[in-house]
């Protein structure tokens, strides 16, 4: 049974807007529940394999001298301008 | 003197057409928006060249080998291709690339293998093509790379603002109903699997954009593509407009909490959550979201940064080169040249203006019905276009209250979109292909 | 409503299998061990994230085109598939499923076509496979780019090592019986090739049990690289009762000699040494061996440090996700919720055990026929697990004689496991091939 | 018994043929001289490690699935491809392969599943032959990663230097001709094809002539990438003494005035006029040299310079890797031990020459018609051999003048050297296809 | 009709040459006309959306002491050697 | 002549370990000629195009304070995360 253009149409945007809301209600259910199961239960002990990467480290942190730094950046081009192939 | 008749044949200058001269000029002005205005440029500068590539006449760098033997002319590969597609009688060319254009894969595989023995080639952009987007890898690789670059933090401080990022594909479907309305009434002549690729250009995300017209409307691609990235950098312009006029000053100054401290368990465990509700509600979405969470775990599990690494920067950069080389493959004047690609063009910008609309009006239900205000100018940023649009929810919140910031507060509802919007995707591949069986 | 139920019927949540949510739960438990544990986590998030997507239901991930035409189940398609494939009664789309399974390469053909025809098409991750494993260029690439993080300096200042890398390769072929003996007692029904491939985890090598396995034994795959990676993940667990068993305590305190500085020239002589060696021998261990002489010759040369640099970064790190995800794709309910599995688990660790304990006893061998005395603690290190199993022969080491580092030591039999097991998988690649003929 | 039998006849020693011994040789002084002598070593090494591995016996790693079951020599499997060859009668294996090399293609999609079906594979080196090179990709790739990392400052300073690089290009069709000549007077036998092929090692540009090579004569391929690679690595003894003997000392003291500064906007409109000239002038050149100013654009315009850096680096090395282990895979024996191999080495020596001195005479022209003097010994870097031409002239040029900086004057028609050949290319597969038509 | 093999060499030749020189000079001609537009009317006012690339930047000037940079050099290799995988 | 199951296991086990042993020890010898050969006959005069790569030279001297090791990674990661994109 091929239905009109216009009625795919809006069969899209009924189902297609129910299932985006429906699911992402889920989610927002799920993310809750997954949220307040980890902070109650498992505590903040946090997964520390590894040390956070270290650029966003560094995004944070800006306890070097901004003159230095000028410095050292300018070393780092030109290691690189001599190491780059 | 023959074989310099010859060449002069072959130049470029000898068989160029007209519109093939007109979308080198919209190609150089989409690599001036790109370098001059910084409109994507990551994207726009590869599609605009390669959407001069393959307008050069002549070179054939987006035609595969059958299209090739056809436009190179000889008789005897026209009569024995017209064989091949049991074309009885035919006038010019045309009727053969029309017929090739139909045939089904055991054809196609005849006429390969012909065009081949006739010694001709792919072009090089036709390869670009099938290998990147065709088998849809290349933007299922820039979403992985995309969810390695993802923090889902401000999202899961406060999960609220999913609501948003789903409003906002209204967008996306209103525009569906806009371009089946142009068909009805015959102004201009989209399928329902156009229009809903169409739609997708109102998700303000470009690989799903992408990932969708090729699955939906292959021919549709180029100008998709284009509008998408284009309307993206434009946010900063469509959006304020809407914003204001849905807003009062006093809810444009609504101050938001801050947000809270999201513990490192929460992100790993997040993308696996989002999986299995997609395994279990819509298997449709599963590529896309599949990879999108696959990058995002690898982000923040901690235990492979240096596959996070290569993804967020080696292997998405190399994959952006040739999706965008490729996608202008899709720009040959004969696509592109069309009205329908002004159709896409206006729907497009309907989409981002309706999306933008029904984000900043959710905000407003959504204090209706709750304690702890939002403002409604982060609504906005629910179309997607990451970071652009929670930009402007910022700059527009500091114009009315200097002291607010509302940046953090914004990306939850804009990586909201980018889910949202691989759902809506997802709906619409599947209710499509169900429509079209 | 017709639509609703559609998008009902096409939801995962319908159509989940018992055994797809097991699969799902087995792969959830790789990724707790592999982020939480730290298990091998380069590989095994993602197996496990791979093992997650190819379980969705209804997607088809890991399915090819003409999979995906068959659990389509259309009446028309199935119909035209079973009579490309001479079917001439079937009752279920198993049935189907089976002749698909064993058909020949030009059936296989028809078939392809058929299903494009019919607007199926191969999933995401059964692409991935297909280009990353089937053609064996991912684990051969991982050989290169493990080639190039290799010094083989330890080995060559001690090169009777190779004879510990040599006897540690006995748990492969033990493992290999013992697959026979499952087999010829009615336990398990393994072929020689499937006997093959699982022995090869006793190699304790990820890339070379996927490329055996990938050659002998596909419908295994996903089982032994889980297993190969799991116990080469437990190795620290695994090793160290077998070895203070088998060695006494004076033993385990031998202090070796300081090992002799090696030139640079003979870390550039050496691949290219090993390399020839195989060309002359073992040719079916070209491929493997190979490649892996070839990054060490990159790193080692000195003049190409820009290619050993980005096969040592970005190529390593793109293929190792991309073999991930097509591991994964192979760990499908229906291949891997098998008798044979729980076989491949039982039968890998015996493949280590009895590794671990040859490597040790042949390092004592060694002691009685030479003067200058090995620590037998090394010999475990023989079966690769580059460098779990050097380290924990240097921890145990440490636990008798606190000044007593065996690291350096360790590392000969290390890399000379690799070495060794790269052999076996040539040898046996090549035998089982002369066995089916 | 009856297996290690087969272990022996399977060994390489066993089936080894002198002119594998000889290639092993010759790919091992390659090494050398990349390794030693600093060769070329980022494309050297891979090319010689490639060759060895394309000679080993039995591996079959250069071979096709259909060579490799022609090879193998069952009777049943010979039987059945001389059918699909239509060879009525056929004595030695020889017959067939020479059947199937020039079998059509829908033959040989024929064959290829007669040989899948009897379980034969490509090799592993077949593979990446075919991935990269045979499709074209590998050496567009590599031209785009050149762009992005060639300054075009000083040739746009000093645009005159681009007639320096259009001369040089005469060595490209003057070698052609010295090849037609070899064949007519019956001391070789290559095809215009072959001599197009052969000429372009002129262009003292590896990329190009492995382009060129592998679009009119696949065969030579080896040969001619070797001479070309080892001839640029020649330079700095080919050329001075052709410099020395066509100037004056005076000439070449001539000190040129300093290079003006050239803006970033002209840098970034290079590249796009470039671009359309080739799109109007010579479409055919459009694969390479469209590459080539898309690799620049992105390198000049400034706005994504992440895709830059990637192209520079992880991309650019990749390519490199597997483009060098391609090439090395036409090193095999019956390809490489033929006299036209012997003959492509003279000739690449004396496009090279012919290049260099056409430049030097150029620059002595323009001298002739213009006031702003050249100094000609920037002439001989027009070859191209990027940068090693350029260094040359400097250094020729200190010797006479030892405050005379050169470099960056030379730079200019260097870079202009890579454009002329391209065109070059660009015409001669142009019009060798016509001849062929 | 087939021309021989001598006459195809030359026609490459004659008509090669030509292609290369032609296309050359035109690209003399259009640079040429483009450096002089562009200086003109378009002034030195430079497309300044990034900064220059850094390693470019770096090549042309030194201000850093060199010992300053040897240390810093070797600083950044050990910080790799700890930090890169 | 298609032997059984069994005796392939075991031809598998006598071949492959015998296989592999033959080849290492012919490794072995090879190794053993040829560090002797290329000490004796080619002198240490090493390979030395071009510098050690840096990264292996860096771990083993240890001749910057750390302290200052500690400021210039610091630097170092406030670098990349200004000019990484
Ligand atoms: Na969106
Ligand atoms: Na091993
Ligand atoms: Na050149």
């Amino acid at each position: 049974m091929q239905s009109t253009l216009t009625q795919q149409g809006l069969d899209l945007l009924i189902f297609g807007m129910g299932t985006v809301f429906v699911f992402l209600t889920l989610l927002v259910v799920c993310v809750t529940v997954m949220s307040t199961f980890i902070n109650k239960f498992l505590g903040e002990e946090e997964v520390a394999n590894e040390p956070k990467p270290a650029p966003k480290k560094a995004a944070n942190s800006a306890n070097v001298d901004p003159k230095v730094l000028a410095v050292i950046q300018q070393a780092i081009y030109q290691h690189r301008a001599k190491t780059q192939p | 003197m023959e074989n310099f008749l010859g060449l002069w044949a072959d130049s470029g200058l000898y068989q160029m057409q007209w519109g093939q001269i007109t979308m080198m000029l919209i190609c150089l002005m989409l690599l001036f928006l790109a370098i001059r205005k910084g409109f994507e440029p990551l994207l726009l500068v590869p599609i605009g060249f390669g959407g001069i590539l393959a307008n050069i006449p002549g070179a054939g760098l987006a035609s595969s080998a059958v299209e090739n033997a056809i436009l190179g002319g000889d008789p005897a590969v026209l009569k024995g291709l017209a064989e091949i597609f049991a074309l009885n009688t035919w006038e010019t060319t045309q009727d053969i690339l029309n017929a090739y254009h139909h045939a089904k894969p055991a054809v196609l595989a005849d006429a390969k293998l012909f065009a081949a023995g006739a010694d001709y080639q792919n072009g090089m952009l036709y390869n670009f093509y099938s290998v990147a987007i065709a088998s849809g890898v290349a933007p299922l690789v820039i979403f992985m790379g995309v969810g390695a670059m993802t923090d889902f933090g401000p999202l899961l401080a406060n999960p609220r603002t999913l609501f948003l990022g789903a409003a906002a594909q209204f967008g996306i479907f209103t525009t569906v109903l806009g371009a089946v309305f142009l068909s009805s009434t015959g102004i201009m002549d989209f399928s329902i699997a156009d229009a809903a690729a169409i739609g997708i250009i109102g998700g303000a995300d470009g690989p799903t954009a992408i990932y969708v017209a090729s699955k939906l409307a292959p021919d549709l691609l180029g100008a998709i593509a284009v509008a998408a990235y284009s309307y993206m950098a434009l946010v900063p312009m469509i959006q304020p407009p809407i914003m204001r006029a849905l807003t009062t000053a006093d809810e444009r100054k609504i101050v938001m909490t801050q947000l809270r401290h999201v513990s490192k368990r929460e992100k790993i465990f997040f993308p696996i959550v989002l999986l299995i509700l997609v395994a279990l509600i819509l298997p449709s979405a599963a590529p896309l979201l599949g990879m999108f969470c696959f990058g995002n775990l690898m982000r923040e599990c901690g235990v492979v940064n240096r596959l996070s690494d290569t993804t967020q920067n080696a292997l998405i950069n190399i994959t952006t080169i040739f999706l965008g080389l490729s996608v202008g493959s899709k720009l040959a004047a004969d696509k592109f040249l069309d009205p329908k690609t002004l159709g896409i063009l206006i729907l497009g910008v309907v989409a981002f203006a309706v999306g933008t609309a029904a984000g900043v009006l959710m905000a407003k239900l959504l204090n209706m019905v709750s304690k702890q205000k939002i403002n409604p100018l982060i609504g906005s940023a629910g179309v997607s276009a990451v970071p652009m649009a929670a930009r402007v929810s910022n700059k527009v919140g500091l114009e009315y209250n200097p002291q607010n910031f509302l940046l953090m507060h914004a990306m939850g509802p804009n990586v909201a979109g980018v889910i949202g919007s691989a759902v809506a995707a997802g709906v619409m591949i599947s209710m499509v292909n169900s429509f079209l069986q």
